[in-house]
């Protein structure tokens, strides 16, 4: 099967998860956007990986998964502070820093 | 020794910070007077038939960028070298016998700003030029702002907003110059090993092209710091900010830094630029003149005559430089040293003047001669000297300057020589207005007026005693400084304007 | 079966190890209740042994790990500076409220965690070293950020990072993959071949690929139109993190921005240096002009950081050797003049009840010569003015870029300096041009920075050693290496070395 | 002893004194400063008259010296020494200034006792003594010019020398200005001469000057024609004459020193040193005679109706000095330069008497309140009586012979310059009229009531002092008028003086009577002598005629006088109702201070307003408040994108990296 549909499937993630952060509010769905993207660089690395014929790709796509994971982990994090706090959880009323 | 001359205002600075506040004052006076000292050591020696350097010094300062620490005199700098070392004694004795707030803090800076001066002129390096050229700023900076006046009761600035006005204004070139620098090394080096050191460069030379954009660099950081006509806005506010003392070396020497950088750089190292763009130059400084003379006569703040004649007064000396003749450039020079020496006073008289009647408009005055002849004499020769009154050294320097330039654009000359008659009419007009009538308003409080006092005359007396001096002998700068011009204006007369060019192809 | 493990160059990677082992004792530390309050001291100790090492490293390059890691003076010079930097962060960081409230173990824990992937990334020849390093870098420091739980502008400030941030990575990691795929590989020497081979004409892959690196890492040097997270969460992090921030994090990613540029694309220069050029003038002047009229101090340095990135881009833009040793003299500077400003900030923010608005230095000259000193140094010489590092910097900037034929991007840097002189000397006048400040009555003034969860005020801090002496210290070297800059020149001319 | 150091010596003497009393202003008595000054010029008179002796010691063709002390800037081939030029045209100058000054010197010491600036007086005064001989002596061009200037300062400072009086401040601001422009001619004269010659000594330049230029050559007629701009603004000759009457407001010994003898004749004795130029440039020369012919006219009208006898007098200057102007400008060197020196003897004598008259009129100047000082104060009527006589060239006094001496020559030179005769005749008659007018309208006549108190009491009227020209009272604490006032009959000094001169004024002539001897001439003759001019000699029987002539003239002139101010004293006020429009023509000077107010003034302030109120703020402060504005406006922008959102924060994020991907791919493909 072509390597393109692959990269037109991960430009789709990318995109999905671009357009998400864009009009979503919460940080959570935020949050899963931010996965999105990551997940649709590490579906192109593959992909890429078997188009070019060696493993680098992969490796590397393993590594961003943990990486990834990590971000996740402390974005929840914060999440859960602010939860604390009572703040509303709603990135747009996150401005107290502007101008 | 040089580097005594250079440094010792500095470290006599830094010194006051470890003494007692009583003491900074004297200080600071002995560390100018120390400073004068060598600099009249070093006139002395001076072997005055030579073009050639003097005193050099020159070691690797950064290797890497090909800047080199390298130190000069000769004919162009020695005598404003000696000007400076004159007038910050006469400054910073005036303010001796006051009262300044934070007193370490002011002396430091004001000997600061000496050894920043004496570098600007001392500089053999370009970069060691720009770098001293933009740090002159600094002191000044701090002087004007924190010990300055606020104007806004009479819808000025305040101290602060007028000194930022100035030190962007000025900066604007001098950053320019920064680049123009580090390219006419680069350019002139092409691909070899860059350096500074202005004598290299002038023989390397550099190409046509880039002359011009870099002669316009240069331009603009001399022009805004003299200041020249359209470039003078920041004039105003920062005069009427500044604190005497400080303002008695600024308008005496830094404004005079800029015409310095002309012959020092410009003429040497962008000939071809320099005889191209000559007219415009000359319009700008006809125009200083015009206007200068213009805004003084219609002033009545006593600051503000004594800056826009300033205006005028470094207008004419623009003007004898780009006459591009050996008598020009001589006038120019001696020009500087006269202005410096009557502008310093001036202030001076302006600030005892104030102190007597409160006021700075010079409606408020008058009268003054009755109970103060001896600071009415010495004000009348400053004021006849400020007009070039024939018999004064101020004479000889523009009979200088408008010689070479009637002999080299005799048009301009003509529009030049109108700027002598005003500035009869100013100077003389800021004399009476202080000493003569009967002052406006306020009856009879001229009588009230004191007579000037030994310490005002500590400082003034030898001020004036230089200029009769200078008067009765200008031969002794115009003979010292004759060689070095004559080298430097042959490089421009080797030059050839590019039309010309063509016109021998 | 067997496999031969790979050769790895144990003295190569000792920074590392140290700096892991570092970070462990220190987070353990914080467990044991005798040890408690020795985090600072052993962080100091960790960073003072990895410096050691690299130092030991010095001027001999080997490329690490198979490639992954090359440790040149570049990758040592940059690492030294982040170091340094952690460590003024960790004096600035005592008695520091967000230090109670993460635990001072975990928050030192933090820091060196953010250092190891600065050194990390300062050393990565590879695209999965390169993204893992600055994700190591990243993370931790997101969550430094928001240290500072009390104060809803940290928290604030931390997300935000967060996700900018977290977008910032994604892309580059997206780009990384396009340039996998359209060079097979993943280490920039492989890149740099691959492209050579066949050019980058008409290849969509590697380009959109080097436009999102390029986006990646502009985000974290914080270029325009890049920039936006740069005021804000400098403003909202704790001010020690805030510094470390401004310093460190840009030095690792300018290191990496060299190696990627000037390495993997070195063989392409006309096609993307006039984009960077570009770049480069838009956040000159975007930051400066952005400074203008800010009251808040470190929102204010944090928009000058802008700018001054924009400066720095030249370095990389003429990729040619004075160019990348420009940027490290520049970088080196320019964590003193920060530093020392940072250092006055933090005493005042806990001296006054200002926070970090303008009004807390008022009178400062009178008040507290010690500190106006420093933090006067500290902006003349970001202005650039002689003197200073900051000059010389300038200068040495300059000089590159006309030799590499960008002189019009000089041009640009001397006008933006111009604009920056308003607002630096804003700083400078009020401490030295305004009367004696008025005095505001003792509580809670109601401006942003210092809300009613503001930390209590410490009268004496102004005169605390360890806020002093850091600010003096980095105002000394900025003189210093503006009257004697050779030193720092042949430091950075190593570095220069190492890449051409 | 040579000639030279005597030279030296003439000028050192009034310097020291001019220094020495300066800085003794507190220490001196006041009688002490006044010998002081005093002796020192009497001192220069007799180093003038050594200097004198030891030239006539040597050959007529050799008798011209140059010395200098050092160069004062001679560098880049500027060759400016400083250097005097000695012979017998600046020789007779020096005698005739230091000789009139040590006389007014005398004067002045008598005259001045009650005014508390005296000490700065006789400073002032010496200082201008120095400065006139400098300018005399100066060896080149540039001295001159520094002499030319100094003069002009110590005018200046003379006329202000009552300093709290606006209207003195005022003249004497006016005389400075319009005497730098002169200046300014002069100078660029000089630029001019070394352009053409590459030098400013008058050696070199005199004998180079017939080679390098043809006649009217228009070079030379330039350089001629900037000097004259000079000449014009010091010797108060259309249109830069302005400045003189207003002059008057100095203290009468002032105006008799500077404004009559001696200052105001710089521009007689320029042309006569610079006469090689003009005669290369004839158009020049001409062109001086007609506005010295032309000055001398309208000079004359304005006298005849000016009614402030310090004013008439100075206006009659101007006339006389037209008359020396003409002279000269048509070769007539020798006769003018003797009509200065006689000039300087009766006017000066004239401005001593009106002033003893005005001092007894309490500082009143107007004659129409004058009358019946002939008994009141008998010397000095006489005094003045042979004053006017000499000035309307009455038979056998100086000014008949001297006046007479240029319209001969006039004559004699025939063609177009028989006008310059005839209407010089014309002003002869004028000059009668209006010198006898002041004679008839002061001296007899019923004693207004200041000569009646004085012939009664004999003490000066005492009134409290008015500024004549505004009325406002006068501020005495700088002296003036001082607590009482010195006529001639109560001050021996001030006699003396007014003595010798009225004896100079009546036989003065004597030297030059034609066909009997001719001292000035042949003193005078080799400075002239390669002159093609100065061989033109009116025969003797044209001199008789010419004398005949001007005596008859002189006559009429005084007769008119007599009966129209005398005999029916009615009469002017009738022809001034009949010739109103000419009369206020004269009466308004010709409106010649309106012109200049017009022409220069008025435009100079409105430029100034202009660059004031407009220019400087909008353009000048324009560029300032603009560049800051845009810089403002742009911040504002950036802030407002800066709006916290990170979703927009985000957006921007991708925006630019779409930006830079288009870039790449459009740029590389």
């Amino acid at each position: 099967m072509n390597t393109e549909w692959f990269i037109v499937l991960s430009a789709l993630l990318f995109a999905t998860g671009a357009i998400g952060i864009l009009l979503r509010r919460s940080p959570m769905v935020i949050l899963l956007c931010l996965e999105l993207m990551l997940n649709a660089g590490n579906l192109a690395l593959v992909a890429f990986s078997r188009m070019v014929g060696n493993e680098q790709g992969q490796v590397f796509a393993v590594i961003v998964m943990v990486v990834a994971a990590c971000e996740v982990v402390v974005g929840l994090g914060l999440i859960v502070a602010i939860f604390r706090r009572r703040l509303p959880l709603n990135v747009d009323d996150l401005r107290e820093l502007r101008g | 020794m040089i580097n005594v001359l250079l440094w010792a205002p500095l470290a006599f600075g830094l010194l006051g910070l470890f003494l007692p506040r009583r003491a900074a004052g004297p200080w600071a006076v002995l560390g100018s007077l120390v400073t004068l000292g060598i600099a009249i050591g070093m006139v002395a020696g001076f072997d005055s038939g030579s073009a050639a350097l003097q005193y050099t010094e020159s070691t690797a300062w950064i290797s890497g960028l090909g800047v080199d620490y390298s130190l000069g005199l000769d004919g162009l700098n020695l005598f404003l070298v000696l000007l400076t070392a004159v007038l910050w004694v006469g400054g910073i004795t005036f303010a001796a016998f006051r009262e300044y707030s934070r007193p370490k803090t002011f002396y430091l800076l004001m000997l600061m700003a000496e050894t920043a001066t004496l570098g600007a002129f001392l500089a053999q390096d370009l970069l060691l030029f720009v770098l001293f050229f933009d740090f002159m700023l600094v002191p000044f900076y701090f002087l004007f702002g924190a010990w300055g006046h606020d104007r806004t009761g009479e819808g000025g600035l305040t101290a602060s907003a007028a000194t930022l006005k100035m030190i962007i204004y000025t900066l604007i070139g001098s950053l320019l110059m920064l680049v123009a620098a580090i390219a006419t090394a680069i350019l002139s080096a092409d691909g070899g090993h860059i350096t500074f050191s202005i004598q290299a460069l002038q023989e390397q030379g550099l190409g046509h092209g880039s002359q011009q954009w870099i002669f316009w660099f240069f331009a603009a950081a001399f022009l805004v710091k003299m200041p020249a006509f359209l470039l003078h806005g920041w004039m105003p506010d920062a005069y009427r900010a500044a604190p005497l003392p400080a303002l008695v070396v600024f308008s005496g020497v830094l404004a005079k830094v800029g015409a310095y950088g002309f012959l020092r750089i410009v003429l040497p190292l962008f000939p071809d630029a320099t005889v191209e763009f000559q007219e415009a130059i000359l319009l700008i400084a006809l125009a200083s003149i015009l206007y200068g003379s213009v805004m003084a006569f219609t002033q009545t703040n006593v600051r503000l005559i004594a800056g826009y004649s300033s205006v005028a007064q470094l207008g004419f000396i623009t003007a004898g430089i780009f006459a591009l003749r050996a008598d020009g450039s001589d006038g120019a020079i001696l020009q500087m040293v006269n202005h410096g020496l009557v502008v310093a006073p001036i202030f001076v008289i302006v600030a005892l003047l104030v102190e007597r009647t409160g006021s700075e408009d010079i409606r408020e005055m008058g009268g003054m001669a009755m109970r103060a002849p001896v600071l009415a004499a010495l004000f009348l020769i400053v004021a006849l000297a400020t007009l070039a009154m024939p018999g004064s050294s101020n004479f000889v320097g523009e009979f200088y300057i408008l010689n070479g330039l009637f002999q080299e654009k005799i048009v301009f000359a003509f529009v030049a020589i109108s700027g002598v008659a005003m500035s009869a009419y100013y100077a003389l007009r800021l004399y009476q207005g202080a000493m003569h009538n009967r002052p406006a308003s306020r009856q009879g409080q001229g009588l009230m007026s004191r007579e000037i006092g030994v310490r005002d005359a500590l400082v003034l007396v030898p001020l004036v005693g230089c200029i009769v001096a200078l008067s009765l002998y200008p031969q002794l700068i115009l003979e010292r400084t004759a060689p070095t011009v004559e080298k430097t204006v042959a490089k421009v007369q080797g030059a050839e304007a590019p039309e010309s060019r063509l016109a021998t192809k | 079966m067997n496999f031969n493990e790979p050769h790895i160059d144990y003295a190569g990677i000792s920074p590392l190890i140290a700096l892991t082992v570092g970070l462990c004792v220190v987070l353990l530390s914080a467990v044991f209740k005798p040890f408690r309050r020795s985090a600072p001291l052993l962080t100091l100790v960790t960073l003072g042994a990895a410096a050691g090492l690299l130092i030991w490293q010095w001027n001999d390059p080997k490329s690490l790990i198979t490639g992954a890691l090359r440790l040149d003076d570049l990758a040592i010079s940059i690492s030294l500076i982040a170091i340094l930097t952690a460590a003024f962060c960790v004096l600035l960081s005592l008695r520091e409220r967000a230090t109670e409230e993460a635990g001072s173990g975990e928050y030192h824990a933090l820091l060196l965690g953010s250092v190891l992937g600065m050194v990390l990334l300062a050393a990565s020849a590879n695209l999965v070293t390169f993204f893992v390093a600055l994700e190591t870098l990243s993370i931790p420091l997101y969550i430094l950020c928001a240290t500072n739980l009390r104060r809803e502008g940290s928290l604030e400030s931390g997300l935000k990072y967060l996700i900018v941030g977290s977008i910032g990575s994604a892309t580059l990691l997206y780009g990384m993959a396009f340039l996998y795929g359209g060079t097979g590989a993943t280490n920039f020497a492989g890149i740099a071949d691959g492209i050579a081979r066949n050019g980058l004409d008409g290849d969509p892959l590697i380009l959109i690929g080097i436009a999102m690196a390029a986006v990646g890492l502009a985000f974290k040097t914080s270029i325009a139109p890049f920039h936006q997270w740069t005021p804000d969460v400098y403003q909202g992090a704790p001010t020690p993190i805030t510094s470390f921030m401004a310093v460190a994090t840009k030095a690792a990613a300018f290191a990496v921005f060299l190696r990627f540029f000037d390495v993997a694309l070195g063989s392409q220069l006309d096609s993307w240096q006039p984009a960077l050029a570009a770049l480069a003038a838009i956040s000159i002047v975007v930051g400066n002009v952005g400074a203008i009229g800010q009251d808040s101090l470190k929102r204010l340095l944090g928009y000058s950081g802008v700018a001054q990135a924009g400066y720095m881009l030249g370095g990389v833009v003429v990729a040619s050797e004075s160019g990348t040793s420009s940027l490290v003299f520049y970088l080196a500077a320019y964590a003193f003049m920060n530093l020392a400003a940072f250092s006055v900030i933090v005493a005042r923010e806990r001296e006054t009840v200002f926070g970090d608005d303008i009004r807390a230095v008022r009178g400062l000259g009178a008040e507290r010569p010690a500190l106006a000193w420093p933090l006067t140094i500290s902006m003349l010489a970001l202005a650039g003015l002689p003197a200073t590092a900051g000059f010389i910097g300038k200068l040495y900037l300059i000089e590159a870029l006309v030799e590499g034929d960008y002189t019009w991007l000089a041009v640009f840097i001397a006008v933006g300096t111009m604009i920056s002189l308003a607002y630096y000397l804003r700083v400078v006048a009020a401490m030295w041009m305004r009367p004696e400040r008025e005095t505001i009555p003792g509580g809670t003034p109601a401006i942003a920075g210092a809300a009613p969860e503001a930390d209590p005020v410490d009268p004496e801090a102004g005169r605390r050693w360890y806020l002093v002496g850091p600010a003096v210290f980095a105002a000394a070297a900025t003189v210093f290496f503006g009257v004697i800059p050779q030193p720092l020149v042949e430091f950075a001319s190593h570095a220069g070395a190492a890449l051409f | 002893m040579s000639v030279s150091f005597w030279s030296w010596l003439v000028l050192l003497f009034p310097l020291l004194g001019s220094i020495v009393i300066a800085l003794g202003y507190r220490a001196l008595p006041q009688k002490l400063a006044g010998a002081i000054g005093t002796l020192a010029i009497a001192a220069a008179f007799a180093c003038g008259i050594a200097a004198l002796l030891s030239l006539l010691g040597d050959e007529p063709e050799a008798r011209h010296h140059a010395s200098s002390l050092y160069d004062y800037a001679s560098v880049a081939g500027l060759d400016i020494k400083l250097g005097i030029f000695v012979d017998p045209l600046s020789i007779f100058m020096v005698l005739v200034v230091t000789g009139v000054s040590t006389l007014i010197h005398l004067y002045s010491y008598g005259y001045m006792q009650s005014d508390a600036g005296y000490h700065r007086f006789f400073s002032y005064l010496n200082f201008f003594v120095f400065s006139m001989l400098l300018l005399v002596l100066a060896g080149n061009f540039v001295l001159l010019i520094v002499g030319w200037a100094f003069v002009g300062f110590a005018s200046y400072a003379l006329i202000s020398f009552w300093y709290r009086r606006e209207t003195a401040t005022r003249a004497g601001m006016k005389a400075f200005v319009i005497n730098v422009v002169g200046d300014i001619g002069l100078v660029l004269a000089a630029f001019l001469i070394f352009r053409e010659l590459g030098s400013f000594d008058y050696g070199t330049v005199f004998e180079k000057a017939p080679e390098v230029f043809a006649t009217n050559e228009w070079t030379i007629v330039a350089i001629c024609l900037l000097l004259l701009v000079g000449a014009f603004a010091k010797s108060a000759q259309l249109p830069l004459h302005t400045w003189l009457p207003d002059a008057m407001e100095g203290p009468t010994p002032v105006s008799s020193l500077i404004h009559a003898a001696t200052m105001v004749t710089a521009g007689v004795y320029l042309i006569a040193r610079t006469h090689v130029l003009f005669e290369l440039a004839p158009t020049a020369a001409d062109v001086a005679a007609f506005v010295g012919l032309a000055t001398l006219l309208v000079a004359a009208s304005m006298a005849l109706v000016m009614t402030d006898l310090k004013r008439a007098i100075a206006y009659s200057t101007m006339s006389q000095i037209g008359y020396m102007i003409m002279g000269v400008s048509i070769g007539a060197y020798s006769a003018g330069m003797f009509h200065l020196m006689t000039h300087a003897f009766f006017k000066a004598l004239l401005f001593m008497a009106a002033g003893s008259i005005i001092a007894a009129m309490a500082n009143e100047q107007n004659i129409d309140r004058m009358g019946g000082f002939g008994k009141a104060m008998r010397f000095t009527s006489i005094t003045f009586v042979c004053g006017a006589l000499a000035l309307a060239a009455f038979p056998g006094t100086s000014g008949f012979f001297s006046k007479d001496e240029i319209l001969a020559f006039a004559e004699a030179r025939g063609g177009m310059y028989l006008i310059f005769t005839v209407l010089g005749y014309f002003g002869a008659l004028l000059t009668a009229v209006y010198s006898f007018r002041l004679v008839f309208r002061v001296l007899p006549g019923r004693p207004v009531p200041e000569a009646q108190e004085l012939i009664e009491t004999g003490h000066v009227h005492h009134a409290e002092p008015r500024n004549p020209a505004t009325g406002e009272v006068e501020d005495t604490d700088v002296g003036f008028p001082g607590p009482e006032h010195h006529i001639a009959e109560q001050s021996a000094p001030m006699r003396v003086a007014m003595g010798i001169l009225a004896f100079l004024a009546l036989v003065g002539g004597l030297v030059q009577i034609p066909g009997v001897d001719d001292v000035v001439g042949k003193f005078l003759e080799p400075v002239f002598e390669e002159s093609p001019l100065a061989h033109i000699h009116p025969s003797l029987g044209q001199d008789y005629v010419g004398l005949g002539i001007g005596g008859v003239i002189a006559l009429l002139g005084i007769g008119i006088a007599y009966f129209l101010y005398v005999k029916e004293p009615q009469r002017p006020r009738q022809l001034e109702a009949r010739l109103r429009p000419l009369h206020t023509l004269f009466a308004n000077k010709w409106y010649f201070d309106e012109l200049i107010g017009f022409l220069v003034v008025r435009p100079a302030l409105a430029v100034g307003r202009f660059a004031n109120r407009v220019f400087e703020r909008f353009v000048v402060d324009g560029l300032v408040s603009g560049t800051e504005g845009t810089v403002r406006g742009t911040s504002g922008v950036i802030r407002a994108v800066q709006n916290g959102f990170v979703r927009s924060y985000a957006l921007l994020l991708i925006a630019g990296f779409a930006g830079l991907a288009l870039y790449f791919l459009l740029s590389s493909s």
